[in-house]
């Protein structure tokens, strides 16, 4: 195998890596606030796409441009989901709780299936098509760009994370609820928080994707269970273990992707499985 | 200043308070004292909202508490150092006590100030500022749940077992930054189980047995006390 | 006094009215008077799945409800009994009641493996563990056409109708009753292992696991023991599958869907009791049945949406399951009948 | 107390909804109906392909029991002559599960008495749905599902219509034996294929058919169909010098790849696909000019429309109903409704053994059917014998027939120009 297909694979691993860590920054950082996994996540993801696809079909919309919108009416969802249906199961069982967001994914794929059918679309007005070819390294400029806005959406929101108090609050809130509490952090305003960004990141990130995917009402699952790898992979509660988590996630799916393709998932998941094992926390956890 | 009146818990069907009234005043430091299970903790998050009260009230400054969530009540300027300290290991230092002043709505400078003044007392701090909270040695962590909640300026500091799980040579340390704290005219209720240290130090002490309070008094009168001599110390 | 159901005011057999012979009688005629009541094979096929489902979903409570570790990753189990069987049927021409135990034993083999490094993880880690399992072994299913045929799936051959081969050309009347026979006794071993020891055991290692280890209950062991069980008993479901629908593959056996559906049964009727997957799976398959016949074909989308807002509300409402809802009647009933005897 | 009680009324209350709900359904026995079953995806991941189905089976129904002037046998007449009975189509709904698509072959079979059952489209549906019908001694007619080893299961009851994967696999190998012949430079094979049931099939058949036509395979590259990102797939073929794609990939994958071939600047001198995603509604107005040159067998091409006047009309009735153009599989349904109802004419009895000996001596005329075919006969495994598979090529934004060569509308393009150089 020569050097040129090796380093065409790292790149391409990388690029997608920074797509993944962005579609699972939401739901890392809405499981280290509150342990809950957000099984409607991928459903998230796929109501941002239609967004953006509906913002280009109507408006003509570049998909990128579309991002602000559709992060805040993903993150509106989010913001409600909480409120409606998180809130209540809070205090129920650990099943309960999976079980909602689990209806609550059935339900957004079903709607999304009756309000747009099940037919594949395609977002066809971008201002980013072609190719960039770099010391013979070839990169779709979409892909380009998706990366890009993947890695700016992911700075902004380490420094928030990191840098202001309610960011501070957050991660206070992810250690210790009890404590957190003990600071005078409002515990229930940093889990709406948690839910309203989880669903603004997946909201943008669903609308970069538009411009890489077809779109139709399942296409959220494909990307969430990789998305829970990343997650787990990283680190619950760790923004940067995320982001390493996706390129890693990234690289192994394209490198696999070489040898045996077939298997691609199955090596990614097998990972997966030896990290939580080995090490619960993460590969980068603290 | 702080009034708990008839103040009932129940965990499920254990009644962990059953009927306890205690008293402090502005400037105190006052003890609870008593055995493992007697309730002492548990009264302590029923003042900072961190449990239910079943029953009766508290009032802290003419307000009346017991109906307020656990955020409102640091907003008061109450501070609980809860037993096991309840730091965020993963964040540094100054993270940590950042947060501490979460509650304040403190300017830079103030801040800057705040944080100036507590680490005066706790010179080690400023040296491990960038350092995760949960690499400090046990000693340092304590302080560091002190301070942070010294952050806060409260007016109220509630410590629970500050000493517990620290090395004889380290809980002296404590107790002699607990006299530099009560010398700051500040209020504070501690719960310790080195009885003996935290009645020498109390204003006025209370002593708790399976949810009631069972004798209160002058921190020194109640040392003389033969039923705490036999039951806690000892004598 | 707060009347909180918390743990300590249950009482000690949870739902145990439904498992008075008031109810089980009764019921027990009914399902076995089932299809000669109905025989249209719409009702004779819903009432197979209802049956099946709530067999898969007792097996999946021994582990999930009473030993509380949760799995998403049973349809595994499910598919390599059905695999199990009709394989060793087309190439042995073993009889699928014997490949029934050979697949309940590869299967309580398999989960062996899988024990190994899942059990070293707890709550959402276990149950993602056991999602990433159920996608290596599918797709392994999918690889290895020289075992599995693949992707290709395996048609069973046709044989005599008979108990013994486990297969009936036009009735379905004798799959209705190998089943019933099957869920049954499940479910009456259920009622037995709740009383046993080893039931006690399950349930000390899911209230608390440091507890049983220091009580001297071997957890680890006996989360092997629970799990084993569970899956061989999944495995047999799927052979009763595999003999009823006579074709196979491993997208239509083994994704994910199922596993979830397995462990929806159990839950939404409650965990961790008798009669729970038995009444998840009497309401779920029907009411998306009648939702489906009633919506019509082409619905685009409304019945799912249906089930899922069902879902919903039942975790939001009653998310103890169906069972939760038996158990705060039944602690209600006895202050109702003290209030009756006073004047 | 009464928690038990109310429980079980709940189960009786179910119960009764189920009985009213299903027979709602039964009435209006007075007119002489004849009634075929059909099972389709109508919910879940497929339910776009019944819906459309279904919609044009209606078509198909209201033709043979209308009267129109249309060169197709009993749409001149009303109804089924030879019985004096109308044609009723029952629709089932699989939600493209194996063991739903049993129950509901079940339950047309006894509840709504059909003599004849027509589905599945998946063929995992398909299997089991047939396998009832066999079971009851009722016929079974698939219009598209490709699976080759359904027609060898030995089954006395099942028929097909589509020629099946090994007949298209067959169609592609035929094609690359005529390019050599007339000196173009075939070269090295490469095989991409999703993962599953028809890609894995796909694959065994060009393997076999490989070696026996002289071609070489260098590469194989199966992908899970679920799949995010092609690159490295793509690098992979790039790497092993692949001059011609056989591609085995539904809608969603064959656009990925499509746009990962240009980006990666990997222009092989022929992609050929295998129906499925290369033909889908979406696959051209996805890609846009990106999917010129691309190459396809395909069982219908919507040329026709153009080029066979009876597609025309058809197409006509059925855009002012619905507003489009028929697409992809929806002529395979449209033309088994009518070949069924043909045989259960002739058959002039609603007796199974009669329609079964009807099916055998089917023998429908080409310049009747939608299809591009030569006719509709059985051999003695079900099979259609003249289900020609014709190879198409996207030129100008439009599918071209370019295989045969005789029937070809435009010239093939071969090889197809870099990504470059296209305008």
């Amino acid at each position: 195998m020569d050097l040129a297909v090796i380093l065409q694979t790292l790149l391409s691993g990388v690029m997608m890596g920074f797509v993944y860590a962005l579609v699972s920054i939401g739901l890392n950082l809405i499981y280290g606030v509150m342990e809950i996994i957000n099984f409607s996540h991928g459903a998230f993801l796929m109501l941002a796409m239609y967004i953006a696809y509906w913002l280009n079909v109507m408006a003509g919309t570049d998909p990128v441009l579309a991002a602000p919108a559709s992060g805040l009416a993903i993150g509106l969802l989010g913001a409600l989901t909480y409120k409606l249906i998180i809130k209540r199961v809070m205090k129920a069982p650990a099943l309960a709780q999976v079980f909602s967001t689990f209806g609550l994914l059935v339900f957004l794929e079903a709607l999304a299936h009756f309000l747009w059918t099940a037919d594949y679309r395609t977002v066809e007005k971008t201002a980013f098509s072609g190719v960039v070819s770099l010391f013979g390294l070839r990169v779709g400029l979409a892909k380009l760009v998706v990366a890009a806005c993947a890695i700016l959406t992911t700075a902004v929101l380490f420094w928030f994370y990191n840098r202001t108090k309610t960011g501070k609050a957050l991660q206070a809130t992810a250690i210790s609820h009890r404590a957190a509490k003990l600071m005078g952090i409002d515990t229930d305003r940093m889990f709406l928080i948690s839910w309203i960004l989880g669903g603004a990141t997946v909201g943008m990130a669903g609308a970069f994707l538009a411009s890489l995917y077809n779109i139709f009402p399942t296409i959220g699952t494909t990307f969430v269970l990789l998305a829970f790898a990343v997650v787990v992979l990283g680190g619950f509660g760790s923004i940067t273990g995320t982001l390493y988590a996706g390129l890693i996630i990234g690289l192994i799916e394209n490198v696999a992707g070489i040898f045996a393709p077939a298997f691609k998932y199955a090596v990614v998941y097998a990972l997966f499985i030896g990290v939580i094992v080995f090490r619960p926390k993460g590969l980068l956890g603290r | 200043m702080l009034s708990i009146i008839d103040l009932r818990v129940n965990y499920g069907k254990v009644r962990a308070i059953q009927g306890a009234s205690l008293r402090v005043e502005a400037g105190q430091l006052v003890s609870i004292v008593g055995s493992n299970g007697a309730g002492k903790s548990t009264i302590l998050q029923a003042i900072s909202g961190l449990v239910p009260v079943s029953g009766g009230e508290i009032w802290f400054d003419g307000e009346r508490l017991d109906r307020l969530p656990a955020h409102e009540i640091v907003r008061r300027g109450i501070a609980h150092v809860p037993e096991g300290r309840a730091l965020f290991g993963r964040l540094t230092v100054l993270e940590n006590l950042e947060l501490g002043a979460y509650a304040r709505q403190y300017t830079r400078r103030e801040f800057d100030r705040v944080l100036e003044e507590v680490c005066t007392m706790f010179p080690i701090l400023k040296k491990r500022a960038r350092q995760k909270a949960g690499t400090l040695s046990g000693g340092e962590q304590q302080m560091l749940a002190i301070a942070r909640g010294l952050m806060l300026r409260p007016r109220l500091l509630m410590l629970d077992e500050p000493s517990l799980g620290l090395m004889p040579s380290r809980v002296s340390q404590i107790f002699e930054t607990l006299s530099q704290i009560k010398r700051r005219d500040l209020t504070i209720v501690l719960v310790e189980q080195n009885v003996q240290e935290s009645l020498e130090l109390a204003d006025y002490a209370y002593v708790l047995q399976t949810g009631r309070v069972v004798l209160e008094g002058p921190g020194d009168v109640l040392l003389q006390q033969d039923m705490i001599r036999q039951a806690y110390l000892g004598m | 006094m707060t009347r909180k159901p918390t743990k300590e005011t249950l009482p000690a057999l949870p739902g145990s009215s439904l498992l008075k012979p008031g109810f089980l009688v009764p019921l027990l005629a009914f399902v076995v008077a089932f299809p000669w009541v109905f025989q249209r094979s719409t009702f004779q096929n819903t009432a197979i799945l209802v049956l099946l489902y709530a067999f898969l979903g007792q097996a999946w409570n021994i582990l999930g409800g009473y030993a509380g570790q949760v799995s998403f990753g049973h349809a595994v189990f499910f598919g390599i009994g059905a695999y199990t069987s009709s394989l060793l049927l087309i190439n042995t021409g073993l009889n699928p009641w014997l490949g029934m135990l050979v697949g309940a034993a590869v299967a309580a083999t398999v989960a062996a493996v899988i024990g190994i490094p899942a059990f070293r993880l707890t709550g959402h880690f276990f149950l993602m563990a056991t999602v990433g399992f159920g996608e290596i072994i599918r797709t392994l299913f999918v690889n290895l056409p020289e075992v599995t045929r693949g992707a290709q799936g395996v048609f069973l051959p046709l044989l005599e109708s008979s108990i013994k081969n486990l297969m009936f050309r036009q009735s379905n009347t004798g799959y209705y009753y190998i089943i019933l026979v099957m869920t049954v006794a499940l479910f009456a071993g259920t009622a037995w292992l709740e009383r046993s020891k080893l039931g006690y055991y399950f349930k000390a290692i899911k209230e608390d696991w440091e507890a049983a280890e220091a009580l001297g209950v071997n957890a680890t062991r006996y989360k092997f023991i629970a799990l084993a069980i569970s899956a061989a008993l999944t495995a047999m479901g799927g052979t009763f599958y595999a003999q009823w629908v006579l074709y196979l593959d491993p997208y239509s056996t083994m994704p994910l869907m199922v596993s979830v559906q397995i462990a929806l049964v159990a839950i939404l009727g409650g965990v961790g009791t008798v009669m729970g997957p038995f009444l998840g799976a009497a309401l779920l398959l029907p009411v998306s049945e009648v939702i489906r016949v009633a919506v019509g074909g082409g619905g685009r989308g409304i019945s799912p949406m249906i089930y899922g807002l069902a879902i919903i509300l039942i975790s939001v409402w009653q998310p103890n399951g169906i069972m939760g809802w038996v158990q705060a009647r039944e602690r209600r009933a006895p202050q109702d009948q003290t209030g009756g005897a006073e004047p | 107390m009464s928690g038990r009680y109310g429980l079980f009324v709940m189960v009786l209350l179910l119960a009764a909804a189920l009985v009213a709900t299903a027979c709602a359904g039964q009435k209006a026995e007075e007119k002489k109906i004849v009634k075929v079953g059909v099972i389709y995806p109508m919910t879940g991941d497929l339910a776009a392909v019944g819906n459309d189905h279904k919609a044009i089976m209606e078509l198909a129904q209201e033709i043979i029991n209308g009267e129109y002037d249309l060169n197709i046998p009993l749409a001149k007449t009303r109804g089924l002559p030879n019985l004096k009975a109308e044609l009723q189509l029952v629709f089932g709904d699989s939600q493209g599960k194996p063991e739903i698509a049993r129950s509901e072959a079940e339950r047309l079979i006894n509840e709504e008495k059909v003599v004849a059952l027509l589905g599945a489209y998946a063929s995992s549906s398909t299997a089991p749905a047939s396998q009832v019908a066999e079971r009851y001694g009722i016929p079974f007619m698939t219009p598209e599902s490709t699976r080759a080893d359904l027609t060898e299961r030995g089954f006395k009851w099942f028929f097909r219509n589509i020629p099946y994967d090994r007949m298209a696999v067959e169609s592609q190998f035929k094609f690359l034996a005529a390019v050599r012949d007339k000196g173009i430079n075939v070269g090295n094979l490469g095989l991409l294929y999703e993962n599953s049931l028809w890609g894995q099939g796909a694959a065994q058949e060009q393997r076999g058919l490989a070696a026996k036509y002289g071609f070489t395979i260098v590469v194989e590259v199966a992908y899970p169909k679920e799949i995010t990102d092609v690159t490295s797939e793509v690098l992979k073929l790039k790497a092993a010098k692949v001059d011609t794609v056989l591609s085995t990939n539904y809608i969603n994958d064959a656009i990925l790849f499509m746009k990962a071939f240009k980006e990666q600047d990997f222009t092989p001198g022929a992609i050929i696909g295998l129906e499925g995603g290369m033909v889908a509604k979406e696959f051209i107005p996805s890609l846009g000019k990106d999917a010129g040159y691309v190459l396809t067998t395909a069982t219908w091409s919507p040329a026709l429309i153009e080029t066979k006047p009876i597609v025309g009309k058809i197409n006509a009735m059925y855009k002012e109903k619905h507003g489009k153009n028929i697409s992809a599989y929806q002529p395979h349904a449209f033309t088994a409704v009518m070949v069924m109802a043909d045989a259960i004419n002739r058959a002039g009895s609603t007796e199974p053994e009669a329609i079964l000996k009807a099916l055998k001596a089917t023998d429908y005329p080409g310049e009747s059917l939608i299809m591009p075919w030569k006719g509709v006969k059985y051999d003695e495994k079900g099979q259609n014998i003249y289900g020609d598979v014709p190879i198409l090529q996207i030129l100008d934004g439009k599918y071209e027939v370019v295989f045969p060569f005789e029937l070809a509308s435009k010239q093939l393009v071969w090889p197809a120009p870099p990504w470059s150089e296209r305008k």
